[in-house]
Protein backbone atom coordinates (compact mmCIF):
# COMPACT_ATOMS: atom_id res chain seq x y z
CA UNK A 1 0.00 0.00 0.00
CA UNK A 2 1.42 3.32 -0.88
CA UNK A 3 1.81 6.16 1.62
CA UNK A 4 -1.12 8.35 1.42
CA UNK A 5 -0.55 12.01 0.94
CA UNK A 6 -3.73 13.79 1.42
CA UNK A 7 -4.42 16.23 3.72
CA UNK A 8 -5.27 15.31 7.47
CA UNK A 9 -8.12 17.03 7.52
CA UNK A 10 -11.52 14.57 7.29
CA UNK A 11 -13.53 17.14 4.84
CA UNK A 12 -17.18 17.17 5.11
CA UNK A 13 -17.91 15.53 1.85
CA UNK A 14 -15.54 12.49 2.63
CA UNK A 15 -17.75 12.02 6.08
CA UNK A 16 -20.74 11.99 4.46
CA UNK A 17 -19.38 8.99 1.42
CA UNK A 18 -17.83 7.14 4.54
CA UNK A 19 -20.98 7.28 7.01
CA UNK A 20 -24.15 7.19 4.63
CA UNK A 21 -21.87 5.48 1.74
CA UNK A 22 -21.87 1.55 1.57
CA UNK A 23 -20.62 -1.34 3.40
CA UNK A 24 -17.04 -1.53 2.56
CA UNK A 25 -14.55 -4.45 4.28
CA UNK A 26 -10.85 -5.09 3.87
CA UNK A 27 -9.55 -8.49 4.23
CA UNK A 28 -7.05 -11.16 3.65
CA UNK A 29 -7.37 -13.92 1.59
CA UNK A 30 -8.60 -16.66 4.33
CA UNK A 31 -11.35 -18.32 4.60
CA UNK A 32 -11.48 -17.25 8.35
CA UNK A 33 -11.70 -13.79 6.85
CA UNK A 34 -14.41 -14.26 4.98
CA UNK A 35 -16.55 -15.60 7.58
CA UNK A 36 -15.65 -12.53 9.71
CA UNK A 37 -16.56 -10.64 6.66
CA UNK A 38 -19.93 -12.85 6.03
CA UNK A 39 -20.49 -11.96 9.19
CA UNK A 40 -20.44 -8.07 9.47
CA UNK A 41 -22.86 -8.10 6.25
CA UNK A 42 -25.86 -9.90 7.76
CA UNK A 43 -25.79 -7.85 10.35
CA UNK A 44 -25.10 -5.13 8.55
CA UNK A 45 -28.28 -5.91 6.26
CA UNK A 46 -30.45 -7.74 8.31
CA UNK A 47 -33.27 -5.97 9.28
CA UNK A 48 -33.41 -4.02 5.76
CA UNK A 49 -33.21 -6.84 3.79
CA UNK A 50 -35.64 -9.94 3.98
CA UNK A 51 -34.03 -13.04 5.51
CA UNK A 52 -34.51 -15.06 2.30
CA UNK A 53 -32.61 -12.64 0.01
CA UNK A 54 -30.05 -11.96 3.27
CA UNK A 55 -29.43 -15.48 3.02
CA UNK A 56 -28.91 -15.03 -0.71
CA UNK A 57 -26.91 -12.28 -0.62
CA UNK A 58 -24.06 -14.28 2.20
CA UNK A 59 -24.09 -17.29 -0.27
CA UNK A 60 -22.89 -15.47 -3.10
CA UNK A 61 -20.97 -13.71 -1.11
CA UNK A 62 -19.19 -16.85 0.21
CA UNK A 63 -18.50 -18.19 -3.09
CA UNK A 64 -17.22 -14.80 -4.96
CA UNK A 65 -14.74 -14.46 -1.25
CA UNK A 66 -14.25 -18.19 -1.40
CA UNK A 67 -13.15 -18.18 -4.91
CA UNK A 68 -10.90 -15.49 -4.52
CA UNK A 69 -9.20 -17.18 -1.22
CA UNK A 70 -8.90 -20.76 -2.88
CA UNK A 71 -8.25 -19.64 -6.90
CA UNK A 72 -6.90 -16.29 -7.57
CA UNK A 73 -5.03 -16.65 -4.50
CA UNK A 74 -4.69 -20.03 -4.35
CA UNK A 75 -3.98 -20.39 -0.64
CA UNK A 76 -1.39 -17.63 -0.25
CA UNK A 77 -3.44 -15.50 2.91
CA UNK A 78 -1.37 -12.15 2.49
CA UNK A 79 -3.62 -11.25 -0.69
CA UNK A 80 -5.50 -8.63 -0.14
CA UNK A 81 -9.20 -8.14 -0.64
CA UNK A 82 -11.90 -5.48 -0.80
CA UNK A 83 -15.57 -5.69 -0.68
CA UNK A 84 -18.05 -2.85 -1.35
CA UNK A 85 -22.04 -2.82 -1.04
CA UNK A 86 -24.10 0.00 -2.66
CA UNK A 87 -27.79 -0.26 -2.22
CA UNK A 88 -28.92 0.91 -5.73
CA UNK A 89 -30.47 0.18 -8.89
CA UNK A 90 -33.46 -1.92 -6.79
CA UNK A 91 -30.30 -4.32 -5.42
CA UNK A 92 -27.24 -4.82 -3.92
CA UNK A 93 -24.72 -3.88 -5.83
CA UNK A 94 -21.60 -5.60 -5.39
CA UNK A 95 -18.03 -4.74 -6.21
CA UNK A 96 -15.05 -7.19 -5.04
CA UNK A 97 -11.49 -6.24 -5.96
CA UNK A 98 -8.56 -8.80 -4.98
CA UNK A 99 -4.70 -8.82 -6.09
CA UNK A 100 -4.75 -12.44 -7.02
CA UNK A 101 -4.31 -14.17 -10.65
CA UNK A 102 -6.60 -13.46 -13.38
CA UNK A 103 -9.95 -15.48 -14.13
CA UNK A 104 -8.55 -18.29 -16.38
CA UNK A 105 -10.36 -17.27 -19.14
CA UNK A 106 -10.37 -13.52 -18.33
CA UNK A 107 -14.15 -13.92 -17.74
CA UNK A 108 -15.60 -15.80 -14.65
CA UNK A 109 -16.44 -19.23 -15.71
CA UNK A 110 -19.91 -20.00 -17.58
CA UNK A 111 -19.94 -23.68 -16.28
CA UNK A 112 -23.22 -24.71 -15.86
CA UNK A 113 -24.53 -27.18 -12.90
CA UNK A 114 -22.52 -30.45 -12.71
CA UNK A 115 -24.19 -33.31 -14.04
CA UNK A 116 -26.13 -35.84 -11.38
CA UNK A 117 -26.05 -39.41 -12.48
CA UNK A 118 -27.63 -42.61 -10.70
CA UNK A 119 -23.84 -44.07 -9.50
CA UNK A 120 -22.83 -42.54 -5.79
CA UNK A 121 -19.22 -42.75 -6.79
CA UNK A 122 -19.42 -40.00 -9.45
CA UNK A 123 -21.73 -37.54 -7.85
CA UNK A 124 -19.76 -34.20 -8.08
CA UNK A 125 -17.76 -32.68 -4.57
CA UNK A 126 -17.41 -29.10 -6.42
CA UNK A 127 -18.13 -27.18 -9.52
CA UNK A 128 -21.37 -25.79 -7.98
CA UNK A 129 -19.92 -21.71 -6.92
CA UNK A 130 -20.49 -19.99 -10.44
CA UNK A 131 -23.52 -21.57 -11.16
CA UNK A 132 -25.07 -20.99 -7.56
CA UNK A 133 -23.68 -17.30 -8.31
CA UNK A 134 -25.22 -16.87 -11.88
CA UNK A 135 -28.43 -17.68 -10.88
CA UNK A 136 -28.63 -14.91 -8.40
CA UNK A 137 -26.72 -12.03 -9.75
CA UNK A 138 -27.29 -9.60 -12.28
CA UNK A 139 -25.14 -7.57 -14.67
CA UNK A 140 -22.07 -9.46 -13.59
CA UNK A 141 -19.25 -7.94 -15.00
CA UNK A 142 -15.03 -8.82 -14.58
CA UNK A 143 -12.21 -7.15 -15.77
CA UNK A 144 -8.64 -6.95 -14.63
CA UNK A 145 -7.24 -3.63 -14.16
CA UNK A 146 -3.86 -2.55 -13.37
CA UNK A 147 -2.64 -6.57 -11.95
CA UNK A 148 -6.18 -6.17 -9.99
CA UNK A 149 -9.37 -8.02 -10.52
CA UNK A 150 -12.35 -6.21 -10.43
CA UNK A 151 -15.91 -8.18 -10.05
CA UNK A 152 -19.12 -6.61 -10.12
CA UNK A 153 -22.41 -7.67 -10.08
CA UNK A 154 -25.81 -6.82 -8.75
CA UNK A 155 -28.02 -9.07 -6.67
CA UNK A 156 -31.99 -7.85 -7.15
CA UNK A 157 -34.07 -7.14 -4.18
CA UNK A 158 -37.82 -7.44 -4.78
CA UNK A 159 -38.61 -4.75 -2.17
CA UNK A 160 -35.60 -2.81 -0.28
CA UNK A 161 -35.93 -0.97 2.58
CA UNK A 162 -33.23 1.80 3.09
CA UNK A 163 -30.38 0.62 4.95
CA UNK B 1 -15.42 -30.10 15.36
CA UNK B 2 -18.16 -30.65 17.62
CA UNK B 3 -20.44 -33.83 16.58
CA UNK B 4 -22.39 -36.23 18.26
CA UNK B 5 -23.74 -39.21 17.74
CA UNK B 6 -26.37 -41.62 19.05
CA UNK B 7 -27.57 -45.36 17.81
CA UNK B 8 -31.56 -45.23 17.56
CA UNK B 9 -32.34 -48.92 16.07
CA UNK B 10 -30.20 -49.27 12.79
CA UNK B 11 -29.50 -46.20 12.44
CA UNK B 12 -26.71 -43.71 13.78
CA UNK B 13 -27.72 -40.12 13.95
CA UNK B 14 -24.93 -37.81 14.05
CA UNK B 15 -25.90 -34.29 15.03
CA UNK B 16 -23.33 -31.35 13.61
CA UNK B 17 -22.92 -28.91 16.71
CA UNK B 18 -21.02 -26.11 14.33
CA UNK B 19 -23.29 -23.48 12.97
CA UNK B 20 -21.46 -23.43 9.31
CA UNK B 21 -20.54 -25.67 7.65
CA UNK B 22 -18.11 -23.87 5.07
CA UNK B 23 -14.92 -23.87 3.50
CA UNK B 24 -13.22 -22.98 6.76
CA UNK B 25 -14.10 -26.84 8.15
CA UNK B 26 -15.10 -28.51 5.27
CA UNK B 27 -12.07 -30.75 5.81
CA UNK B 28 -12.03 -30.80 9.52
CA UNK B 29 -15.73 -32.00 9.08
CA UNK B 30 -14.97 -35.07 6.26
CA UNK B 31 -12.05 -36.53 8.92
CA UNK B 32 -14.40 -36.03 12.13
CA UNK B 33 -17.45 -37.98 9.60
CA UNK B 34 -15.40 -40.77 8.99
CA UNK B 35 -14.14 -41.03 12.59
CA UNK B 36 -17.43 -40.67 14.00
CA UNK B 37 -19.31 -43.88 11.51
CA UNK B 38 -17.38 -46.98 12.81
CA UNK B 39 -16.92 -49.50 9.90
CA UNK B 40 -19.72 -51.29 9.27
CA UNK B 41 -19.75 -55.50 9.64
CA UNK B 42 -20.10 -56.17 5.73
CA UNK B 43 -22.93 -54.71 3.76
CA UNK B 44 -25.90 -56.64 4.24
CA UNK B 45 -29.08 -56.54 1.93
CA UNK B 46 -29.17 -53.29 3.55
CA UNK B 47 -26.98 -50.44 3.60
CA UNK B 48 -27.37 -48.91 7.09
CA UNK B 49 -28.66 -45.66 7.38
CA UNK B 50 -26.57 -42.64 8.88
CA UNK B 51 -29.07 -39.44 9.75
CA UNK B 52 -26.95 -36.21 9.55
CA UNK B 53 -28.72 -34.03 11.75
CA UNK B 54 -27.98 -30.47 10.73
CA UNK B 55 -30.98 -28.65 12.60
CA UNK B 56 -28.36 -26.69 14.25
CA UNK B 57 -25.95 -25.44 10.53
CA UNK B 58 -27.57 -22.17 9.47
CA UNK B 59 -24.95 -21.94 6.48
CA UNK B 60 -23.58 -24.28 3.92
CA UNK B 61 -21.54 -23.41 1.27
CA UNK B 62 -20.39 -25.02 -1.93
CA UNK B 63 -17.44 -26.77 -0.14
CA UNK B 64 -19.67 -27.99 2.64
CA UNK B 65 -21.82 -29.25 0.20
CA UNK B 66 -18.96 -30.84 -1.42
CA UNK B 67 -17.96 -32.39 1.65
CA UNK B 68 -21.27 -33.75 2.77
CA UNK B 69 -21.48 -35.21 -1.19
CA UNK B 70 -17.82 -36.74 -0.11
CA UNK B 71 -19.03 -38.20 3.28
CA UNK B 72 -21.63 -39.95 1.00
CA UNK B 73 -19.60 -41.64 -1.38
CA UNK B 74 -17.08 -42.89 0.92
CA UNK B 75 -19.87 -44.46 3.56
CA UNK B 76 -21.71 -45.88 0.49
CA UNK B 77 -21.65 -49.20 0.03
CA UNK B 78 -22.11 -50.55 3.61
CA UNK B 79 -24.00 -46.95 4.91
CA UNK B 80 -26.28 -44.71 3.49
CA UNK B 81 -26.27 -41.01 4.48
CA UNK B 82 -29.29 -39.29 4.78
CA UNK B 83 -30.20 -35.76 5.54
CA UNK B 84 -32.39 -34.34 8.31
CA UNK B 85 -33.68 -30.68 9.64
CA UNK B 86 -32.61 -28.23 6.95
CA UNK B 87 -32.60 -25.13 7.71
CA UNK B 88 -33.71 -22.72 5.08
CA UNK B 89 -30.70 -21.30 3.90
CA UNK B 90 -29.34 -24.82 3.92
CA UNK B 91 -32.41 -26.51 2.30
CA UNK B 92 -32.27 -23.71 -0.73
CA UNK B 93 -28.04 -24.62 -1.57
CA UNK B 94 -29.21 -28.53 -1.57
CA UNK B 95 -32.67 -27.13 -3.87
CA UNK B 96 -30.31 -25.28 -6.27
CA UNK B 97 -27.96 -27.90 -7.07
CA UNK B 98 -30.04 -30.16 -7.41
CA UNK B 99 -28.76 -32.23 -4.54
CA UNK B 100 -31.96 -32.68 -2.49
CA UNK B 101 -32.88 -35.34 -5.20
CA UNK B 102 -29.56 -37.21 -4.43
CA UNK B 103 -30.35 -37.91 -0.21
CA UNK B 104 -33.24 -38.93 1.47
CA UNK B 105 -34.16 -35.91 3.85
CA UNK B 106 -35.99 -36.18 7.08
CA UNK B 107 -37.96 -32.88 8.34
CA UNK B 108 -36.31 -33.53 11.42
CA UNK B 109 -33.92 -36.51 13.01
CA UNK B 110 -35.33 -39.36 14.54
CA UNK B 111 -35.93 -39.69 18.42
CA UNK B 112 -35.85 -42.13 20.48
CA UNK B 113 -39.01 -44.39 19.82
CA UNK B 114 -39.70 -43.64 16.81
CA UNK B 115 -37.63 -44.27 14.27
CA UNK B 116 -38.60 -42.06 10.89
CA UNK B 117 -40.03 -38.62 11.85
CA UNK B 118 -39.89 -37.35 8.35
CA UNK C 1 -28.39 4.82 3.89
CA UNK C 2 -29.54 6.74 1.25
CA UNK C 3 -30.03 5.20 -2.49
CA UNK C 4 -26.85 5.71 -4.51
CA UNK C 5 -27.07 7.51 -7.92
CA UNK C 6 -23.42 7.09 -9.13
CA UNK C 7 -23.07 5.83 -12.60
CA UNK C 8 -22.82 2.05 -12.91
CA UNK C 9 -19.27 1.51 -13.70
CA UNK C 10 -16.39 1.69 -11.39
CA UNK C 11 -13.73 3.77 -12.78
CA UNK C 12 -9.92 3.49 -12.48
CA UNK C 13 -9.86 5.77 -10.08
CA UNK C 14 -12.37 4.24 -7.58
CA UNK C 15 -10.56 0.79 -8.21
CA UNK C 16 -7.02 2.64 -7.32
CA UNK C 17 -8.63 4.38 -4.16
CA UNK C 18 -10.35 0.96 -2.86
CA UNK C 19 -7.70 -1.51 -3.65
CA UNK C 20 -4.47 0.58 -2.73
CA UNK C 21 -6.10 2.60 -0.26
CA UNK C 22 -7.11 2.47 2.97
CA UNK C 23 -8.10 -0.14 5.36
CA UNK C 24 -11.97 0.11 5.60
CA UNK C 25 -14.77 -1.49 7.52
CA UNK C 26 -18.23 -0.86 8.30
CA UNK C 27 -19.76 -2.28 11.40
CA UNK C 28 -22.65 -2.73 13.45
CA UNK C 29 -22.36 -1.14 17.43
CA UNK C 30 -21.87 -4.81 19.02
CA UNK C 31 -19.21 -6.25 20.65
CA UNK C 32 -19.18 -9.45 18.51
CA UNK C 33 -18.64 -7.14 15.75
CA UNK C 34 -15.65 -5.39 17.58
CA UNK C 35 -14.10 -8.99 17.97
CA UNK C 36 -14.67 -9.74 14.28
CA UNK C 37 -12.89 -6.01 13.20
CA UNK C 38 -10.08 -6.24 15.53
CA UNK C 39 -9.22 -9.78 13.76
CA UNK C 40 -9.67 -8.48 10.68
CA UNK C 41 -7.23 -5.75 11.36
CA UNK C 42 -4.58 -7.40 13.39
CA UNK C 43 -4.74 -9.85 9.97
CA UNK C 44 -4.20 -6.88 7.83
CA UNK C 45 -1.14 -5.54 9.42
CA UNK C 46 0.16 -8.83 10.68
CA UNK C 47 3.97 -8.74 9.04
CA UNK C 48 3.82 -5.00 8.15
CA UNK C 49 3.16 -3.61 11.61
CA UNK C 50 5.42 -5.24 14.66
CA UNK C 51 4.05 -7.30 17.39
CA UNK C 52 4.12 -4.91 19.60
CA UNK C 53 2.87 -2.14 17.83
CA UNK C 54 0.50 -3.88 16.54
CA UNK C 55 -0.70 -4.77 20.13
CA UNK C 56 -1.17 -1.46 20.85
CA UNK C 57 -3.10 -0.86 17.44
CA UNK C 58 -5.51 -3.59 18.82
CA UNK C 59 -6.03 -2.03 22.32
CA UNK C 60 -6.47 1.14 21.51
CA UNK C 61 -8.98 0.50 18.36
CA UNK C 62 -11.04 -2.22 21.11
CA UNK C 63 -11.02 1.11 23.26
CA UNK C 64 -12.23 3.35 21.01
CA UNK C 65 -14.70 1.08 19.49
CA UNK C 66 -16.02 -0.78 22.77
CA UNK C 67 -16.43 3.05 23.82
CA UNK C 68 -18.95 3.55 21.10
CA UNK C 69 -21.33 0.50 21.63
CA UNK C 70 -21.19 0.90 25.18
CA UNK C 71 -21.63 4.73 25.81
CA UNK C 72 -22.37 6.74 22.52
CA UNK C 73 -24.93 3.85 21.21
CA UNK C 74 -25.35 3.07 25.12
CA UNK C 75 -26.27 -0.72 23.88
CA UNK C 76 -28.33 -0.17 20.81
CA UNK C 77 -26.80 -2.74 18.57
CA UNK C 78 -28.22 -1.19 15.19
CA UNK C 79 -25.96 2.02 15.26
CA UNK C 80 -23.61 1.95 12.25
CA UNK C 81 -19.85 2.40 12.96
CA UNK C 82 -17.36 2.99 10.00
CA UNK C 83 -13.53 2.96 10.40
CA UNK C 84 -11.03 3.90 8.19
CA UNK C 85 -7.02 3.18 8.65
CA UNK C 86 -4.37 4.77 6.32
CA UNK C 87 -0.56 4.67 6.41
CA UNK C 88 0.46 7.84 6.84
CA UNK C 89 2.42 10.56 8.65
CA UNK C 90 4.96 8.24 10.05
CA UNK C 91 1.74 5.97 11.89
CA UNK C 92 -1.73 4.43 11.36
CA UNK C 93 -4.25 7.43 11.19
CA UNK C 94 -7.15 6.25 12.24
CA UNK C 95 -11.05 7.59 11.94
CA UNK C 96 -13.88 6.25 13.22
CA UNK C 97 -17.43 7.56 12.56
CA UNK C 98 -20.36 6.62 14.38
CA UNK C 99 -23.94 7.97 14.09
CA UNK C 100 -24.16 7.54 18.16
CA UNK C 101 -24.64 10.33 20.88
CA UNK C 102 -22.22 13.08 21.06
CA UNK C 103 -19.10 12.78 23.64
CA UNK C 104 -20.58 14.35 26.86
CA UNK C 105 -18.24 17.74 27.04
CA UNK C 106 -18.10 18.21 23.09
CA UNK C 107 -14.90 16.62 23.57
CA UNK C 108 -13.02 13.31 24.52
CA UNK C 109 -12.65 12.57 28.08
CA UNK C 110 -9.59 13.96 29.60
CA UNK C 111 -9.57 11.52 32.72
CA UNK C 112 -6.32 10.43 33.95
CA UNK C 113 -5.81 6.87 35.58
CA UNK C 114 -8.16 6.09 38.40
CA UNK C 115 -6.47 6.43 41.74
CA UNK C 116 -5.09 3.18 42.59
CA UNK C 117 -5.36 2.96 46.66
CA UNK C 118 -4.38 0.41 49.26
CA UNK C 119 -8.32 -0.54 49.88
CA UNK C 120 -9.26 -3.60 47.56
CA UNK C 121 -13.00 -2.38 48.07
CA UNK C 122 -11.87 0.72 46.14
CA UNK C 123 -9.78 -0.60 43.47
CA UNK C 124 -11.52 0.72 40.07
CA UNK C 125 -13.05 -1.55 37.67
CA UNK C 126 -13.68 1.17 34.87
CA UNK C 127 -12.35 4.11 33.20
CA UNK C 128 -9.31 3.30 32.08
CA UNK C 129 -10.41 3.44 28.37
CA UNK C 130 -9.95 6.72 27.71
CA UNK C 131 -6.34 7.21 29.47
CA UNK C 132 -4.97 4.28 27.46
CA UNK C 133 -6.33 5.63 24.04
CA UNK C 134 -4.64 9.09 25.23
CA UNK C 135 -1.26 7.47 26.36
CA UNK C 136 -0.67 5.84 22.58
CA UNK C 137 -2.32 8.27 20.14
CA UNK C 138 -1.00 11.87 18.95
CA UNK C 139 -3.10 14.52 17.12
CA UNK C 140 -6.55 13.42 18.64
CA UNK C 141 -9.20 15.43 17.09
CA UNK C 142 -13.36 14.95 17.77
CA UNK C 143 -15.78 16.81 15.87
CA UNK C 144 -20.11 16.67 15.66
CA UNK C 145 -20.54 16.99 12.01
CA UNK C 146 -24.51 15.89 10.68
CA UNK C 147 -25.27 13.86 13.73
CA UNK C 148 -22.20 12.02 13.20
CA UNK C 149 -19.28 11.69 15.64
CA UNK C 150 -16.01 12.28 13.93
CA UNK C 151 -13.02 10.61 16.45
CA UNK C 152 -9.20 10.43 14.16
CA UNK C 153 -6.52 9.80 15.89
CA UNK C 154 -2.49 9.17 14.78
CA UNK C 155 -1.01 5.66 16.17
CA UNK C 156 2.66 6.54 15.62
CA UNK C 157 4.93 3.81 14.45
CA UNK C 158 8.82 3.22 15.31
CA UNK C 159 9.26 2.13 11.50
CA UNK C 160 6.84 1.65 9.21
CA UNK C 161 6.65 -1.02 6.59
CA UNK C 162 4.63 -0.96 3.20
CA UNK C 163 1.23 -2.32 4.16
CA UNK D 1 -16.77 -19.58 28.93
CA UNK D 2 -14.17 -21.84 29.59
CA UNK D 3 -12.62 -22.17 32.99
CA UNK D 4 -10.82 -25.13 34.47
CA UNK D 5 -9.64 -25.61 37.93
CA UNK D 6 -7.48 -27.61 40.08
CA UNK D 7 -6.07 -27.28 43.63
CA UNK D 8 -2.35 -27.71 44.27
CA UNK D 9 -2.06 -27.83 47.90
CA UNK D 10 -4.22 -24.61 49.37
CA UNK D 11 -4.00 -22.68 45.76
CA UNK D 12 -6.72 -23.19 42.78
CA UNK D 13 -5.42 -23.04 40.19
CA UNK D 14 -8.26 -21.64 37.31
CA UNK D 15 -6.68 -21.78 33.83
CA UNK D 16 -8.74 -19.61 31.42
CA UNK D 17 -9.67 -21.63 28.26
CA UNK D 18 -10.76 -18.29 26.16
CA UNK D 19 -8.41 -16.51 23.95
CA UNK D 20 -9.49 -13.08 24.95
CA UNK D 21 -10.72 -12.04 28.13
CA UNK D 22 -12.75 -8.49 26.37
CA UNK D 23 -16.15 -6.25 26.34
CA UNK D 24 -17.72 -9.03 24.74
CA UNK D 25 -17.31 -11.80 27.69
CA UNK D 26 -16.44 -9.39 30.86
CA UNK D 27 -19.82 -10.49 32.64
CA UNK D 28 -19.92 -13.86 31.91
CA UNK D 29 -16.24 -14.32 33.32
CA UNK D 30 -17.09 -12.77 36.11
CA UNK D 31 -19.91 -14.97 37.00
CA UNK D 32 -18.04 -17.86 35.51
CA UNK D 33 -14.95 -17.65 38.17
CA UNK D 34 -17.96 -17.06 40.72
CA UNK D 35 -19.51 -19.89 39.94
CA UNK D 36 -15.60 -21.88 39.81
CA UNK D 37 -13.70 -20.87 43.36
CA UNK D 38 -15.66 -22.51 46.17
CA UNK D 39 -16.72 -20.49 49.26
CA UNK D 40 -13.54 -20.44 51.88
CA UNK D 41 -14.38 -21.89 55.10
CA UNK D 42 -14.02 -18.68 56.93
CA UNK D 43 -10.84 -16.50 56.29
CA UNK D 44 -8.41 -18.25 58.59
CA UNK D 45 -4.91 -16.34 59.21
CA UNK D 46 -3.68 -16.12 55.50
CA UNK D 47 -5.81 -16.12 52.34
CA UNK D 48 -6.12 -18.97 50.51
CA UNK D 49 -4.83 -18.06 46.82
CA UNK D 50 -6.46 -18.14 43.29
CA UNK D 51 -4.11 -18.12 40.74
CA UNK D 52 -5.58 -17.01 37.33
CA UNK D 53 -3.52 -19.19 34.11
CA UNK D 54 -3.52 -16.71 31.64
CA UNK D 55 -1.20 -18.51 29.22
CA UNK D 56 -3.44 -19.41 26.78
CA UNK D 57 -5.22 -15.11 26.62
CA UNK D 58 -3.63 -12.93 24.46
CA UNK D 59 -5.87 -9.89 24.97
CA UNK D 60 -7.59 -8.42 27.97
CA UNK D 61 -9.34 -4.71 27.39
CA UNK D 62 -10.31 -2.27 29.86
CA UNK D 63 -13.54 -4.19 30.18
CA UNK D 64 -11.36 -7.52 30.65
CA UNK D 65 -9.08 -5.85 33.05
CA UNK D 66 -12.21 -4.74 35.17
CA UNK D 67 -13.60 -7.37 35.30
CA UNK D 68 -10.24 -9.54 36.63
CA UNK D 69 -10.23 -6.34 39.47
CA UNK D 70 -13.84 -6.97 40.12
CA UNK D 71 -12.98 -10.70 40.70
CA UNK D 72 -10.36 -9.89 42.70
CA UNK D 73 -12.56 -7.69 44.98
CA UNK D 74 -15.41 -10.48 45.27
CA UNK D 75 -13.14 -13.30 46.40
CA UNK D 76 -11.58 -11.27 49.22
CA UNK D 77 -10.97 -11.38 52.25
CA UNK D 78 -10.81 -15.51 52.11
CA UNK D 79 -9.39 -15.61 49.06
CA UNK D 80 -6.58 -13.38 47.52
CA UNK D 81 -6.44 -13.45 43.26
CA UNK D 82 -2.89 -14.00 41.98
CA UNK D 83 -2.18 -14.46 37.83
CA UNK D 84 -0.03 -16.09 36.20
CA UNK D 85 1.84 -16.39 32.42
CA UNK D 86 0.83 -13.22 31.04
CA UNK D 87 1.10 -12.36 27.41
CA UNK D 88 3.29 -9.34 25.73
CA UNK D 89 -0.33 -7.82 25.00
CA UNK D 90 -2.10 -8.44 28.78
CA UNK D 91 1.18 -7.95 30.45
CA UNK D 92 1.19 -4.35 29.16
CA UNK D 93 -2.29 -3.44 29.69
CA UNK D 94 -1.48 -3.87 33.33
CA UNK D 95 1.64 -2.55 33.50
CA UNK D 96 0.31 0.90 32.04
CA UNK D 97 -2.78 0.82 33.77
CA UNK D 98 -0.90 0.34 36.98
CA UNK D 99 -2.76 -2.63 38.14
CA UNK D 100 0.61 -4.46 37.62
CA UNK D 101 1.19 -3.08 41.12
CA UNK D 102 -2.24 -4.63 42.75
CA UNK D 103 -1.58 -8.00 41.99
CA UNK D 104 1.05 -10.55 42.65
CA UNK D 105 1.88 -12.06 39.56
CA UNK D 106 3.70 -15.32 38.41
CA UNK D 107 6.08 -16.13 35.28
CA UNK D 108 3.70 -19.36 34.85
CA UNK D 109 1.10 -21.06 37.09
CA UNK D 110 2.56 -23.56 39.61
CA UNK D 111 2.62 -27.24 38.26
CA UNK D 112 1.81 -30.33 40.59
CA UNK D 113 5.24 -30.19 43.55
CA UNK D 114 6.37 -27.05 42.62
CA UNK D 115 4.08 -24.93 44.70
CA UNK D 116 5.46 -21.37 43.44
CA UNK D 117 7.15 -21.55 39.95
CA UNK D 118 7.30 -17.44 39.76
N1 LIG E 1 -11.80 -15.73 -8.48
C1 LIG E 1 -11.25 -16.64 -9.32
N2 LIG E 1 -10.02 -16.44 -9.78
C2 LIG E 1 -9.46 -17.36 -10.60
N3 LIG E 1 -10.06 -18.50 -11.00
C3 LIG E 1 -11.27 -18.76 -10.57
C4 LIG E 1 -11.94 -17.85 -9.71
N4 LIG E 1 -13.14 -18.35 -9.45
C5 LIG E 1 -13.22 -19.52 -10.10
N5 LIG E 1 -12.11 -19.80 -10.78
C6 LIG E 1 -11.88 -21.01 -11.61
O1 LIG E 1 -13.17 -21.50 -12.01
C7 LIG E 1 -13.39 -22.84 -11.60
C8 LIG E 1 -14.85 -23.06 -11.20
O2 LIG E 1 -15.14 -22.39 -9.99
P1 LIG E 1 -16.40 -22.80 -9.10
O3 LIG E 1 -17.61 -22.83 -9.97
O4 LIG E 1 -16.48 -21.89 -7.92
O5 LIG E 1 -16.14 -24.29 -8.62
P2 LIG E 1 -15.08 -24.84 -7.52
O6 LIG E 1 -14.55 -23.69 -6.75
O7 LIG E 1 -15.92 -25.76 -6.70
O8 LIG E 1 -14.03 -25.55 -8.31
C9 LIG E 1 -12.40 -23.07 -10.47
O9 LIG E 1 -12.04 -24.43 -10.36
C10 LIG E 1 -11.24 -22.16 -10.86
O10 LIG E 1 -10.36 -22.82 -11.74
N1 LIG F 1 -17.59 7.35 22.26
C1 LIG F 1 -18.17 7.93 23.33
N2 LIG F 1 -19.35 8.53 23.21
C2 LIG F 1 -19.93 9.11 24.28
N3 LIG F 1 -19.41 9.10 25.53
C3 LIG F 1 -18.26 8.49 25.73
C4 LIG F 1 -17.58 7.90 24.64
N4 LIG F 1 -16.43 7.40 25.12
C5 LIG F 1 -16.42 7.67 26.43
N5 LIG F 1 -17.50 8.32 26.82
C6 LIG F 1 -17.77 8.77 28.21
O1 LIG F 1 -16.51 8.90 28.87
C7 LIG F 1 -16.45 8.12 30.06
C8 LIG F 1 -15.04 7.55 30.23
O2 LIG F 1 -14.77 6.54 29.27
P1 LIG F 1 -13.61 5.47 29.48
O3 LIG F 1 -12.35 6.17 29.87
O4 LIG F 1 -13.53 4.61 28.27
O5 LIG F 1 -14.05 4.60 30.72
P2 LIG F 1 -15.20 3.50 30.87
O6 LIG F 1 -15.67 3.14 29.49
O7 LIG F 1 -14.50 2.38 31.56
O8 LIG F 1 -16.25 4.15 31.72
C9 LIG F 1 -17.51 7.07 29.90
O9 LIG F 1 -17.99 6.60 31.11
C10 LIG F 1 -18.55 7.77 29.05
O10 LIG F 1 -19.43 8.51 29.88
Amino acid sequence: MPRETEAATVTEQQVDRDHDGPFAVTLRSTSEAVRRTLALITEHFAGSVPDAELGMLEMVLAETLNNVVEHAMSGNARGQVKLRILCRNGGLDCTILDNGLPMPDGEPPRTTLPEIGRMIDDLPEGGFGWSLIRMHVRDLEYRRQDGINVLRFLLPLTEMADT
Amino acid sequence: MNLSSRQIGDALIIRVGEARIDSLIAIQFKDAMRAAVPDAVGPGPEALPVILDLAGVNFVDSSGLGAIVAVMKFLAPARRLELAALQPNVERVFRLTRMDGVFTIHDQAPTDGTQDAA
